[in-house]
């Protein structure tokens, strides 16, 4: 608590600079953002946005307080700022984790879920909807709507049904239905159109829940307002414990919520590099013919497109059609990213960079092997990062461990399989899964 | 009202009497069965024919319509194809592209929607409808469709009122597509009230009314035009029929019959609504009171 | 931070009152405790002990704030105490929730394991053991170990380690060694057995780390003192919450060092009541023939015995034969306990109860559905005595949350599938297991 | 020595010439087996015979003996059933008990060590052994076996030194238990250098001093007792022919002149090395230097 009570009036002043209010008047970042999607969900969103301006923006009826209060207790925050004694060692430079696999669930979703299921209740909506790909948007949208007494239904592809039957577990333990998407692939794209499709048959009860800061206005910059919490936290705790500012911040990127949310404030402290990692996949070469990109390097790679209620950045073909990403994690594997993060990327404020599969599951191993920590696979490849960048980076360095692995032991026993890690443990007996 | 667009053709199928307006994706399932499909379409009496270019994230439509662009993706469809498409078809209607904002934007080595509006053209298309493309975003490709002569449809839909209204209303050319009731595309059985409320708010609109979103038999459209509607917008029913073909494994011919046999169908009741929409102004205006 | 921080000088003064002190000088709480192990293993006994004393109670070389430390940094402490709206409204009483759940691995454990891992460091010790039934314990040791950079080997049942491959792929992630035992029914009691037989060996360089608050001095004791956090928190979030202290304390008790850490600094507060749940199994009764206790009740049923080092309540048969306990939950399934709950039960200062497995699964699905918290099935138990007995209780509940429940979702399924429980989802996609 | 115990016929064990002391788990693989075992461990050449009373936690055991306590309590050992075989069993070295403490204090009605104690007494046991009791909480038991007439062993480990050494030392008679070296019990090849230590150590203690842990063969007896020892303790090495037995299925005659065999190379190893200690001690005193 102290953490982010000390700092107070600092902080209301740091929210804001041009970092923390960008976008939030109209919803655009430069060329990128906006607000393209079907016109029978522009009501909602103007709802929305209209709300997110009181609540959020203007804390009416007490709305912050009572979100950093649940955020707290329930959801377990501040999460620490760790000082990774062996990889600080190894790196010859000091490395702080901020652990937001210490969240409730096991990763920064919550921060936004929570704040959004609790903006719907404020809104007066009585249900609840939110695509899933992997599962961990849902399973932290769940648990917020569990825990705010909201219906829930998750809509998420039949095929990652299948992979991922833990996640749709604690999902509907936690009370919410999951609706099977059998369109298409039936996998996370075609759960989003559902959702859509859901959310403009029912937009006047029905909040829709998105998982990222991507989408239309206002769910960009709303999402990065509640994800925060993680700068502002790592600031102040950066402050205290190590006596000043980061020189780096290292986060991965999908849609890039737990990047925004590590770098927002950040953003205007200019002595401070940001660093986003996204799925390099197995290769950066794509297969226009296929329409498959092996990565979801959408940052580093995509070029200017409109997808899902944005414009962005993207992984297109030469004709505009979406394609189908790759990545080792599941929660990276998304052909779009946040509009703010396009835009400065194209700024030169935030440093774009892809991390291969391989080096991220070292990246995972390592980090479970010398800290104790088994990071979520979207975490490792800001932790393969590190490896192959340290040389370049100053004294201070922050990563953002967004999540933990419990949910991916599967996948890197799979994944580890077909390699040969210095770091892993002995497989043997895993072989064919837990 | 004729004289609100760019396209002659387009003011035209609303000049006298109901306009039928079916929607089917291009190269569903396939380029040629595609083809067939469309003139069976304008055999059947169409009016504006809609023409889906296939985009891979179709967030605005139903299951059935995002099945069909799907199948056409699957079966090789692209911009350049649908140009192609378009240059072949034999039919009379004029052609409206319905697509997604995306594709219109990356046509083209130039960034920005004027290569395809220009591609369009020469293809022959009057017009287009971009579901994900709200009127505040819609001033360039309004810039290009006027270049070229093109009508550029916006759809409004029930919760569509005030200044939101009048933003897009201020932007709409050829006719306005009225969503006639909350959710997507898809076809349904009954006809909602949301679509009597939604043509009373745009009485004061100088431009034709079609109403789309669930429509699929006659008798639907019937009351959809006697309700005061200047056309009707037909997809999912239509695709259905494609669909259908697919999965029983119909002949093209039998397939395009059936087109043709509901585009009858929908075209007639059209015209009925319209009579007795006629009839009841004529015995309002006779006896007043 | 500020929770522990802010009383420090009533803390201080907590720890030297009778309820806290008890049991440091000698390792006897009443007739219970002791230290009846092999002479070999004395020397460690009395080394450990010497140690306990000099760092522990004595704060040599600053030991206690470098624990303090890391359990903050590295665990996540201080742990929330969240008012749960829901179960408060259905019980018409103050229900708050402890949040251990939220503690890096999962469960109370890691708070325990890391204290005795870091003063292994502090002894100078190269290596450290612990055995391990379901994982947890396992679990958390290697997460302290991986921390501290201290090699480790985890004793596991041969059987146990076919039912927790994930655990036991997570202790191998962390760099531990996984030994399988394949004495006997391979299960906990042999790998108990075991890790005492390496220790034999080892005393000079080895630490043996025990999970819970049982075995011979100084471990009652020292695993109190680290898990006596709980307490100390609880105490002080309840004052500034809720505005005084709690009227009863509820938590589960296998060997009960979740139970001892939250009730320590509730111990001298002679008006909060302090519930001890354990296991009822499937019922009370036992097979005596069989050697079988359908439950793992020692503090309700069991009588006065040594096992494994100490006197205390066990489930024995009628020749001082240890029997085979059960329970849904594996963590509680033990046929011992603590010295220290045993003495306390006698004194009437905690109340023993006993929740079967029925009422425990209810308390399972009941907090994941309405709390968005999904619980360890040993949590189970102590929220299917709130269900039980709420009538009873004060205005104002307090429950450990010992931990998470995702290491148990292949359990509920099964069990869930046995039975008709009200708030349970609908399982049928799951039939079979995940 | 010999007067420092309650049993005479303890202290006769010892009284000329090393002890040999083997060690079997009462029951194991059954009842009838195991008394034609201990018999033939008699006709090897034991001293005293200790009998192991399985307890379902034997946490100081090695796996071998563990294995054996396990088979014991399947085949349904129990201390009344042990009792009965003390009884039985037709041997002429006394009888010592080895058992967890657990056992001994729940036995009969009388909570505490009294009844336990009593019973063995009948039985004609002449000494106890309980690996899991530290001398602090032994006086309960010593009291008892007074009482009755049993000597209580106590074991001493390497590391056993100083004030542990001296409170052990006060309470121990009959014989110690020297532990060999660290770790369990378990057959081991060679002799520990922690054994000549712990001999060293002891050497000022006036009671007999019989090493165990880890001795498997004559040769092994000879040296330890070579290097101070007043008896040698066998326990692994003896049910790992047990072991053998049940596993390759041998009857109980051939496991029994397997154990007698053993005995004897163990009890022979054991006199040389006394002979060989009484021939240097001579040769010391006659040349001193
Ligand atoms: C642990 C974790 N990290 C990162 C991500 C990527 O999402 P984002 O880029 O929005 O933070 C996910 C998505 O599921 C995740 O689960
Ligand atoms: C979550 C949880 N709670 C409770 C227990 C029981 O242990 P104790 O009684 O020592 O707290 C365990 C043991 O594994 C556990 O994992």
């Amino acid at each position: 608590m102290s953490e982010t009570d000390t700092p107070t009036t600092d902080e209301t002043e740091r929210r804001r600079r041009p970092g923390r209010e960008r976008g939030r008047d109209d919803g655009k970042f430069g060329r990128y953002g906006g607000q393209y999607v079907p016109e029978a969900l522009m009501p909602a969103i103007e709802e929305l946005t209209d709300a997110y301006e009181r609540y959020v923006l203007g804390n009416e009826d007490g709305f912050i307080e009572e979100f950093r209060e649940r955020l707290a207790d329930f959801g377990g925050r501040p999460t620490p700022l760790q000082r990774a004694d062996r990889l600080s060692e190894r790196y010859d430079t000091e490395v702080f984790l901020k652990r937001e696999d210490l969240l409730h669930g096991g990763a920064h979703k919550l921060n936004n879920a929570l704040g959004q299921v609790l903006l719907a209740k404020y809104m007066g909506k009585e249900r609840i909807i939110a695509e899933t790909g992997a599962g961990q948007h849902g399973t932290a949208t769940a648990m917020a709507a569990a825990h705010l007494d909201m219906p829930c239904t998750i809509y998420m592809g039949e095929r990652d049904i299948n992979r991922q039957r833990p996640n749709v577990f604690r999902m509907k333990l936690n009370g919410s239905e999951v609706k099977p998407v059998t369109a298409g692939r039936g996998t996370l794209k075609e759960a989003i159109s559902e959702t859509m499709r859901d959310w403009a048959a029912t937009v006047e009860d029905t909040h829709y829940v998105i998982g990222s800061i991507v989408g239309p206005h206002p769910f960009p910059v709303m999402v990065r307002d509640f994800q925060a919490v993680i700068s502002e936290e790592a600031r102040a705790q950066s402050i205290e414990k190590a006596g000043g500012l980061p020189t780096d911040v290292v986060a991965c990127a999908g849609g890039g919520s737990n990047t925004m949310g590590a770098f927002a404030d950040f953003v205007d402290d200019e002595s401070v590099a940001l660093h986003a990692v996204e799925a390099g996949g197995s290769t950066l070469e794509v297969d226009e013919e296929a329409g498959v990109a092996p990565n979801s390097a959408s940052l580093y790679t995509g070029d200017e497109g409109v997808l899902h209620g944005a414009r962005t950045k993207l992984l297109q073909d030469s004709d505009g059609q979406i394609m189908e990403s790759h990545s080792i994690s599941s929660g990276l594997d998304y052909a779009g990213v946040g509009p703010e993060l396009a835009y400065l990327v194209d700024e030169g404020r935030v440093n774009p960079v892809a991390v291969d599969d391989d080096a991220a599951l070292e990246g995972f191993h390592r980090l479970s092997r010398t800290e104790g920590i088994i990071p979520a696979l979207e975490t490792a490849h800001a932790l393969g990062f590190l490896e192959e960048h340290h040389e370049d980076l100053g004294e201070r360095v922050v990563v953002n461990v967004s999540g933990r692995g419990d949910k991916d032991l599967d996948a890197a026993i799979e994944e580890t399989d077909k390699r040969d890690i210095d770091e892993a443990p002995d497989m043997s007996m895993f072989t064919g899964g837990i | 009202m004729a004289d609100a667009g760019n396209s002659a053709a387009i003011a035209e199928a609303f000049a006298d009497g109901p306009a039928y307006v079916p929607y089917l994706a291009v190269g569903d399932p396939d380029y040629e069965s595609s083809k067939a499909y469309v003139e069976a379409l304008d055999r059947g009496g169409a009016d504006i024919i809609e023409l889906g270019l296939p985009f891979s994230e179709p967030i605005a439509e139903g299951s059935t319509i995002q099945g069909a662009l799907v199948r056409a993706l699957e079966a090789g469809m692209t911009p350049d194809r649908f140009f192609a498409f378009a240059e072949e078809v034999d039919v009379e209607a004029p052609l409206v592209c319905m697509t997604y904002y995306n594709l219109i934007y990356q046509y083209g080595s130039e960034s920005g929607p004027r290569p395809f509006v220009e591609r369009a053209a020469a293809a022959g298309i009057e017009g287009l409808v971009v579901p994900d493309l709200p009127a505040e975003e819609a001033d360039p490709l309004r810039e290009a469709c006027d270049e070229f002569g093109l009508d550029l449809v916006f759809i409004v839909a029930p919760t569509t009122v005030g200044d939101r209204l009048d933003r897009i209303m201020s932007r709409v050319s050829g006719y306005v597509y009225v969503q006639a009731r909350l959710g997507t595309t898809g076809a349904r059985d009954d006809v909602s009230d949301q679509t009597t409320q939604s043509l009373d708010r745009l009485r004061e609109y100088d431009v034709p009314k079609a109403v789309g979103f669930g429509i699929s038999a006659g008798e639907h459209a019937e009351r959809i035009v006697a309700g005061g509607a200047d056309g009707i917008i037909v997809g999912s029913a239509l695709v259905d029929i494609v669909a259908e073909g697919v999965e029983e494994d119909r002949s093209t011919a039998e397939v395009a019959d059936r087109l043709e046999a509901l585009s009858r169908e929908l075209k007639e009741g059209a015209e009925r609504g319209y009579a007795a929409r006629a009839e009841a102004a004529e015995s309002t205006a006779t006896e007043p009171r």
